[in-house]
């Protein structure tokens, strides 16, 4: 169990977080994109554990911030949701592209 | 004890209370709008009145919530900014089907900001920043059927979502180099390694993101401009203001041991927004837009004082941010009820605007005057407040930068009140029978406008609770 | 007396002024404010010699000092010297013609004088503040008005007359604001007089200086910040222009004078040699620009950049006469402009035209109104009898005493320039109120009681200063002397 | 000292009347003006005689020497400590002669006004500007302060400005009231950098004082006056001779003698009192004020003997070829105005040397007597005739007796012809330059034979040539008494005036002088003159073609002379020409287009940018968020690589 150094998780970690901000970056479609997002939020969860776990095995403040991340994720994702279903529905569309009316 | 707990945590409960009493109304038989926006009116001026009784310093939750003779008044300033907001909001919910949810959300959004001012922790922090983010993209649709109205709901929501992404990473590394989520202690750990300087900076943007610093502002624009009137001034106030309070806070206090760092962070920060800010003001021809950007130049300003990383430094942006309640709000009153009753939300609609609504023109002015700091407003003392206090550092050359920007700013600001005064048009926008909520809140505004610079004792106080570094 | 009074009558009236009904409550209540501001000046006036003769030696009298904010060393502190006084009478005569001129605005009269009751009292603040917070305060209060002055009741391009002025006006405050800066942090206090007791080290002044000293220069139209003037000038309404010519570019003058010499003198003296040569400037340029105009405004307008020019040259020059000259120059140029502009609104008025040529033989129609403008020209070309002359001379004079041989060119050259003055003003006025009459002109009225008696005021003004020199001199000088004293240790310390 | 106190009333009565009559008289006073205004005048005449009498025959000498007595004296504008414009009141010599003159010949301007300007619409103003001319004029003559003397300068400048203007319906009065005004006004310039250089390197602007400090040839002040130096000449010289520029603008010398004969656009009166008597000769006089210092610097005399000399001459040859009799009247006033000027130059500080000064001050004295009635004269002409033409006269003798007799008498005195006032003082003057110097006497020498053919040239044809036509018959005639009376007064002085012992009166140095005319000297200029008067008759007496002859046989040098050899030509290719296209315009473009453009430029470069990165805010959610992340990157460099 052990024999699994920090530094592998975190590379994994990091390169959930850098996948998921090239997925908000280039996917059009906004639901892909808030996946993307809850990725990066989950790259983050996974610092988090792996801090706890390794670095400060004796208080909880990682762990415990993990499921506070989750939960408000979900939440985020819930209101999210509401406003693209929203958004559809006038603009016939949930490509980003063509939400681009105010600019400039 | 427990009179201890209910004291420290007088007003959030305040507005807790306010919160479930909307929920049984809504439960309850529909009542008409009218009455429903005076009682909620009343109800938050109690709660900004009760806000001045009573207060008392001390933390709770072992640390994680904690309060002060400062932060209650911050959170006063905030309590009487929503009171103006919904006072304001009369003209334009009044016909509208989703009164009491407004508010719910809105109380909602101005409870999490409680929280985060008081937090004592990142844990704590974080929360109350989503608390306060998310219900405010929620009532940025508000307007359901307007195609902007959403676009804008969805620009900020995934803006915010990626924002608070990178401050979770920037989190999760202070807490891995320090051990520790609670202010108190990652302060000790902190120090200008790059890691430590990377996180930093990922903590910074999330506060960068919510005030809307530069490069971190593009989403402030189109949000301001979708939203509907009572929340692009929300935004732009009370949202700003609370993550100010916390920024300022922060710096002064976490962050002490790199002050050096964040000075120069600062700086390119507040040149970058200042300088960016006025020239996208300059050339915006929808009002609203424009006071987004015009309030990008101001946070510019804010920063400035910011920089100070004194006493007077900590006093100037908080007092501004008082002026700017009354500025800003002025000037969204005007809009709001222009927007609601007229639906004219350019520029160009503002032309010949004194022939057919002189008070309404009067308060705009002042309010633009005083957002350009021109005196007597309290406009002029503040920015010269803060532009003071960005000088104590000795760096001549930040100010003058910024003068020179308060002359392009007063470019941009003139120009409406050419638009109201000068400019000669055939139709303009028809004789406005300005509610008497919203009136009174004009009123409130202008006056404070005048006052609040010129009545000494207003930054007095705000000086001897504020502290340096 | 309570120098307060001089802020609060304004104030006073113009909040009356709110509340009146009617064009002609409105009128009545100005001209009421004003004329009270007018006693309490020459009230002030009275006490300041008798204060003096019974041999009060202070430097200001008067003063009144209240902390403000406390935390940042900011106070109401006020005070008069000579010096402000000569200013403060110079605003109360030139408010009380300016409101009488414009006597018959019914066109948003309650605003226009509300405005001008504003500006009149950013002036007055001005003039007696000793706090450099509290100075700036009212410059600034003062710009505000003349952008809604020109730009509601203005004529030509106003929009872009106004706000070039209010942008050219507010970049000077921007640069008085950092001089002012660097002066707090420098001294530790906004105080005036404290300020001028702690020297600055002549590193910081070298700084600063040209911050405040540009910055109130623009304010005073000095080259090549001057372009504000013209358009302004030209496109306000006659009170506008006499108020921004007659006040508000006394406000950079006195401050070039009273806080960039005054508290940075080694700089200043350093620096001379760049003031001089864009005084000299002013003066020949703009006498020559003035010569091609054929817009009876711009024809003054220009004339003011070049009559400005000997105030800054008379402070560049930096000894007790040239300085005397510039605040005399500065009395001097504010009542004669004002009277210049007065005389023009009123032949506009009635002609509706203000280009030299198509005007003629108004001395045939209307004496008195040709007579002021022949009074104002040949004030402004320095006829004895007249201030322009004094004013001229004394910093002639001065500017003379300075040995260096360029300085003397320039004294030459600033000199040679009543030469051309005399050409472009006898030009103006030969064609205007001499030489045939056209037919169109010829049923026009005569001055009405409002305008003889604005005009009388401000003839007398001039008629005072020009005939009996000594009573302004013996005013300003002991301000003056205690100027030249700070700036004099700088001097010999070369 | 004896009680003068009295004196301030002379110019005090005229001042007053000048306020009066200018706030009041049009409205209120009306034609009752003028009688006002010559009692005024009449009452300081009076005056000025007593204070001439006891001056003279009282107090005025202090052991056999005239002293400089000031009776009046207020610090009127201090610049520095004992360097203030001080109004004063000095009595000296030649002041109190020139106080007489003034007040007297104005006197008789303002009598003769009364008929000659009757029913003038600005009656009232006109006496209102003679007051204040004669107000000015007497401040002038009696002033003890150098800057003093340049105020009242400038204000007997603009009051000739009022006068000349004074039909200022009529274009050519209107512009040659402004070239009168400017063209002085450019040599008060000089005038005034004198002042300057003397106030500085004098340290004090009394007169008297000055003299004082400078004439002690080892004082401080004159050894830094005459070492100190610029462009190779001395700053004695330089002040002195800008001095003299600004005298010689008011006296009409070359080259800035342009003015003169346009002046005559005003009414004849004025002429007489301005142009003729009083103002043109305060050049003169401002010399005379300051000679002794003049005296210790040749140079600069040298200056005003050339100029003098050269504009007499000039003067007189223009004259010959004018047609309208003022010019012919203007041009030898400026031609007898050189006369003095030179005679000061030719002359020295004390005893014989003083010659030319006292023979320079009787000049003008008798010359503002016999020009005055020349004017006075030409006036009653042409007040009958309705032109200044010499075509449209001929022949009056007749109508006007009066004035034909005056006329004659002024212009036998103005020749020079023997027991007239210009004799002796024309004798004392060709003396005084044939002691100093043989060239300025023959120059003054021909001069003076062409200033006889010119006046009778004048007078003939005016009075002979033709026969009286009918339209000379006018039915006001000759002009009222108070026309007449005045010409017979001038007569008996132009008569009288040259028996006064002039040389025990007015010396270079206050002390007597004993002259005398030799006979022999005289007979040349006599002669000179009878030949010319001689000369004139035979031309012009009948009508005849000799004169066109003549002017054929001129050709050039006549039509040149007769075209002012194009000085007024000059001018206007230097303003008009040059200084218009090539100084003004460009300036005035430059500040619209480049001192104004960079202001408006600053503000559309910024309006220009701000569209330049409007492109940022490109509406795309995923493009914030780029940029975002890139300013975090951005920072991060920026902060953990860059800057430590």
């Amino acid at each position: 169990m052990n024999s699994v150094p920090i530094s592998h998780i975190l590379f994994v970690s990091t390169a959930l977080f850098c996948i998921g901000m090239f997925g908000l970056f280039t996917r059009r479609n906004m639901i892909t994109m808030l996946m993307s997002v809850e990725l990066m939020l989950n790259s983050v969860n996974i610092n988090f554990v792996a801090f706890n776990k390794y670095l400060y095995p004796g208080k909880l403040d990682g762990i415990f911030f993990t499921i506070f991340i989750i939960t408000i994720a979900a939440a985020e994702a819930a209101v999210a949701i509401a406003i693209i279903i929203n958004l559809y529905r006038s603009h016939q569309s949930i490509d980003v592209e063509d939400a681009t009316e105010m600019k400039f | 004890m427990v009179t201890d707990l209910l004291l420290l945590l007088k007003q959030e409960l305040l507005v807790a209370v306010i919160l479930f009493l909307l929920l049984f109304l809504k439960l309850g038989r529909d009542r008409s709008n009218e009455s429903t926006l005076n009682l909620v009116n009343v109800l938050l001026f109690l709660n900004v009145a009760a806000g001045f009784l009573g207060a008392k310093d001390g933390e709770l939750f072992s640390g994680m919530f904690h309060t002060n003779a400062l932060i209650t008044a911050e959170k006063n300033i905030l309590n009487l900014a929503a009171w103006l907001i919904s006072l304001q909001a009369y003209a334009w919910l009044r016909t509208h089907r989703h009164v009491i949810e407004f508010y719910l959300l809105l109380l909602g959004s101005l409870m999490g900001m409680f929280f985060m001012i008081s937090s004592g922790n990142l844990l704590m922090f974080y929360l109350g920043l989503e608390m306060s983010t998310i219900p405010l993209a929620a009532v940025a649709n508000f307007d359901l059927e307007k195609r902007q109205s959403s676009e804008a709901a969805m620009k900020m929501i995934i803006s915010s979502a990626f924002s608070s992404a990178l401050l979770l990473l920037g989190i999760s590394f202070v807490y891995g180099i320090s051990g520790s989520i609670s202010f108190a202690e990652i302060g000790a750990g902190i120090s200008t390694e790059p890691l430590h300087i990377l996180a930093f900076l990922l903590l910074v943007s999330g506060f960068a993101f919510k005030i809307s610093a530069v490069p971190f502002h593009l989403w402030t624009a189109d949000v301001y401009e979708g939203a509907p009137v009572g929340v692009t001034a929300f935004l732009s106030v009370v949202s700003k203001g609370a993550v100010l309070f916390v920024f300022v806070s922060t710096l002064y206090t976490v962050f002490k041991p790199i002050a050096p760092l964040w000075y120069n962070v600062l700086f390119v920060l507040s040149l970058a927004t200042i300088i960016s800010g006025n020239l996208f003001a300059l050339r915006q021809q929808n009002i609203k837009r424009f006071l987004a950007f015009s309030s990008i130049a101001q946070v510019g300003f804010i920063l400035v004082g910011m920089s100070g990383s004194s006493q007077a430094g900590m006093a100037s942006v908080i007092f501004f941010i008082l002026v700017y309640v009354f500025s800003n709000l002025a000037a969204f009153g005007v809009v709001s009820v222009v927007s609601a009753v007229a639906g004219k939300e350019s520029i160009d609609d503002y032309k010949g605007f004194y022939q057919t609504n002189p008070f309404l023109s009067w308060i705009l002015t002042i309010a633009l005057f005083s957002l350009a700091g021109v005196p007597p407003t309290a406009g002029f003392f503040g920015k010269f407040f803060l532009l003071m206090a960005g000088t104590a550092k000795g760096n001549y050359w930040l100010i003058a930068i910024a003068a020179v920007n308060m002359v392009v700013s007063f470019y941009y600001y003139l120009r409406i009140v050419k638009a109201i005064f000068m400019d000669q048009n055939e139709t303009p926008v028809a004789a406005i029978t300005v509610p008497v909520t919203v009136k009174f809140s004009l009123y409130l505004c202008t006056i404070g406008i005048i006052l609040v610079g010129l009545i000494s004792w207003i930054y007095d106080t705000i000086f001897s609770l504020s502290s340096g570094l | 007396m309570n120098l307060s009074l001089l802020i609060v009558l304004p104030l006073f009236t113009a909040v009356i002024i709110l509340f009146c009904k009617g064009f002609k409550q409105v009128r009545a209540v100005a001209l009421a404010g004003s004329l009270a501001q007018l006693a309490a000046a020459g009230w002030l006036l009275m006490q300041y010699l008798n204060e003096r003769n019974a041999g009060n030696k202070s430097v200001m009298l008067f003063e009144e000092k209240y902390n403000w904010f406390r935390n940042l060393h900011i106070d109401y502190h006020i005070g008069v010297d000579g010096i402000s006084i000569a200013m403060i009478l110079l605003t109360a005569s030139v408010v009380v013609a300016g409101i009488l001129v414009s006597w018959t605005m019914d066109k948003l009269s309650k605003e226009f004088f509300f405005l001008l009751v504003l500006l009149s009292m950013g002036a007055y603040g001005f003039f007696i503040s000793l706090d450099l917070f509290t100075l700036f305060f009212f410059l600034e209060v003062a710009v505000i008005p003349k952008f809604l002055l020109i730009g509601i009741w203005g004529s030509g391009k106003k929009e872009y007359s106004a706000m070039k002025l209010a942008l050219m006006l507010m970049g000077g405050s921007a640069l008085v604001f950092i001089g002012l800066m660097g002066i707090y942090f420098q001294t530790g206090s906004f105080d005036l007089l404290q300020a001028s007791q702690s020297h600055l080290p002549v590193e910081a002044q070298k700084f600063f200086f040209p911050f405040a000293f540009l910055g109130f220069g623009i304010f005073a139209a000095l080259f090549p910040f001057h372009t504000w003037v013209p358009d302004g000038h030209a496109s306000a309404p006659t009170a506008a222009s006499m108020f921004l010519a007659g006040i508000s570019m006394k406000l950079g003058g006195y401050g070039c004078l009273r806080v960039a010499t005054f508290l940075m003198p080694d700089a200043a003296h350093q620096y001379a040699w760049i003031i001089i040569l864009l005084a000299t400037i002013a003066i020949i340029y703009g006498a020559f620009a003035t010569m091609m105009q054929t817009d009876l405004k711009y024809i003054n307008a220009y004339s003011s950049v070049s009559h400005c020019g000997f105030v800054i040259l008379g402070i560049g020059m930096m000894n007790q006469t040239s300085i005397n000259g510039a605040v005399l120059q500065m009395v001097s140029h504010g009542l004669m402009t004002a009277l210049f502009f007065a005389a023009i609104g009123m032949i506009y008025s009635r002609t509706h035209t203000r280009m030299v040529a198509q005007l003629g033989g108004l001395l045939k129609v209307m004496p008195f109104i040709s007579t002021l403008f022949v009074i104002a020209g040949l004030c402004s070309l320095g006829l004895p009898g007249f201030s322009g002359f004094i004013a001229e001379m004394t910093v002639f004079m001065g500017s003379w005493q300075n040995p260096d041989g360029w300085y003397r060119f320039a004294t030459i050259l600033s000199c040679a320039s009543i030469v051309v003055t005399a050409v472009y003003i006898l030009r103006a006025a030969g064609k205007t109120v001499m030489g045939p009459i056209p037919p169109e002109y010829n049923s026009l009225p005569d001055a009405a009681w409002n305008e003889k008696l604005a005009a009388i005021v401000l003839v007398a003004g001039i008629v005072l200063v020009g005939v009996a020199p000594f009573l302004l001199n013996q005013l300003i000088t002991p301000g003056t002397e205690n100027m030249m004293m700070q700036i004099g240790k700088a001097i010999t310390q070369k | 000292m004896a009680n003068y106190s009295y004196i301030p009333w002379i110019p005090l009565l005229p001042l007053i009347c000048f306020v009066v009559l200018g706030i009041f008289g049009r409205k209120h006073i009306g034609n009752a003006s003028g009688i006002i205004g010559t009692l005024s005048l009449a009452v300081s005449a009076v005056l000025s005689l007593i204070a001439a009498d006891q001056y003279f025959f009282v107090d005025g000498k202090l052991n056999g020497v005239y002293q400089k007595i000031t009776a009046f004296k207020y610090v009127w504008l201090e610049f520095a400590p004992n360097l203030s414009i001080d109004i004063s009141i000095v009595l000296d010599p030649v002041s109190v002669m020139m106080l007489v003159v003034v007040t007297f010949v104005s006197l008789m301007v303002h009598l003769f006004s009364l008929g000659y300007m009757k029913g003038e619409e600005r009656f009232a103003t006109y006496y209102a500007f003679l007051s204040l001319f004669t107000f000015s004029m007497l401040g002038l003559v009696m002033a003890g302060n150098l800057f003093q003397v340049y105020m009242f300068w400038e204000l007997v400048g603009v009051s000739s400005f009022l006068l000349i203007g004074y039909y200022f319906e009529k274009p050519s009065a209107v512009a040659a009231s402004k070239k009168a005004f400017i063209v002085t006004r450019f040599a008060d310039l000089g005038f005034l950098i004198g002042i300057l250089i003397m106030a500085f390197y004098g340290k004090t602007l009394d007169i008297s004082t000055l003299i004082q400090k400078l004439t002690a040839v080892q004082s401080a002040e004159y050894t830094g006056m005459a070492t100190a130096g610029f462009l190779g000449v001395s700053v004695l010289t330089w002040g002195l001779t800008l001095v003299f520029v600004g005298g010689a603008g008011k006296s009409a010398m070359f080259p800035l003698h342009i003015w003169l004969p346009d002046a005559m656009e005003g009414p004849t009166p004025v002429s007489a009192l301005i142009h003729a008597a009083t103002m043109v000769v305060a050049g003169v006089y401002l010399v005379a004020r300051l000679f002794p210092v003049y005296s210790i610097d040749a140079a600069a005399l040298t200056v005003v003997t050339w100029t003098g000399a050269f504009s007499a001459l000039l003067a007189a040859v223009i004259a010959c070829t004018q047609t309208d009799i003022k010019r012919v009247l203007a041009y030898s006033t400026m031609s007898q105005i050189g006369y003095m000027m030179f005679a000061l130059g030719v002359a020295r500080q004390g005893g014989e040397e003083g010659l030319g000064y006292m023979a320079s001050m009787f000049h003008l004295f008798t010359h503002a007597f016999f020009k005055s009635l020349l004017f006075l004269g030409a006036g009653a002409v042409i007040h009958m005739v309705h032109s200044n033409e010499m075509k449209d006269m001929g022949g009056l003798r007749k109508q006007m007796p009066v004035t034909h007799f005056a006329f004659l008498v002024g212009c036998m005195a103005i020749a020079g012809v023997p027991l007239l006032s210009g004799f002796f003082s024309k004798e004392e003057i060709l003396l005084a330059a044939w002691h100093s110097n043989k060239l300025v006497y023959g120059v003054a020498l021909f001069t003076a034979a062409l200033t006889a053919f010119y006046m009778f040239r004048l007078y003939f044809s005016i009075f002979w040539n033709k026969d009286a036509q009918a339209h000379h018959a006018d039915k006001h005639g000759e002009g009222t008494m108070s026309m007449k009376l005045p010409l017979i007064i001038l007569s008996i002085l132009a008569i009288g005036a040259g028996y006064i012992p002039f040389s025990h009166f007015i010396t270079s140095d206050g002390s007597v002088l004993e002259t005398h005319t030799d006979i022999v000297f005289s007979v040349a200029p006599v002669v000179l003159s009878l030949l010319a008067i001689a000369l004139a008759a035979s031309l012009y007496r009948k009508q005849n073609d000799k004169p066109d002859k003549i002017a054929k046989a001129f050709g050039g040098l006549y039509k040149a002379a007769s075209r002012k050899f194009y000085m007024d030509e000059l001018y206007l290719f230097i303003t008009k020409k040059i200084l218009f296209p090539f100084v003004g315009q460009p300036i005035a473009w430059i500040d619209r287009n480049i001192v104004d453009g960079l202001m408006n430029g600053l503000a559309s470069a910024t309006a220009s940018v701000s569209a330049v990165i409007k492109g940022l805010q490109s509406g795309k959610v995923q493009a914030y968020a780029l940029y975002f992340f890139g300013g975090v990157a951005a920072l991060a460099v920026l902060f953990i690589y860059l800057w430590k």
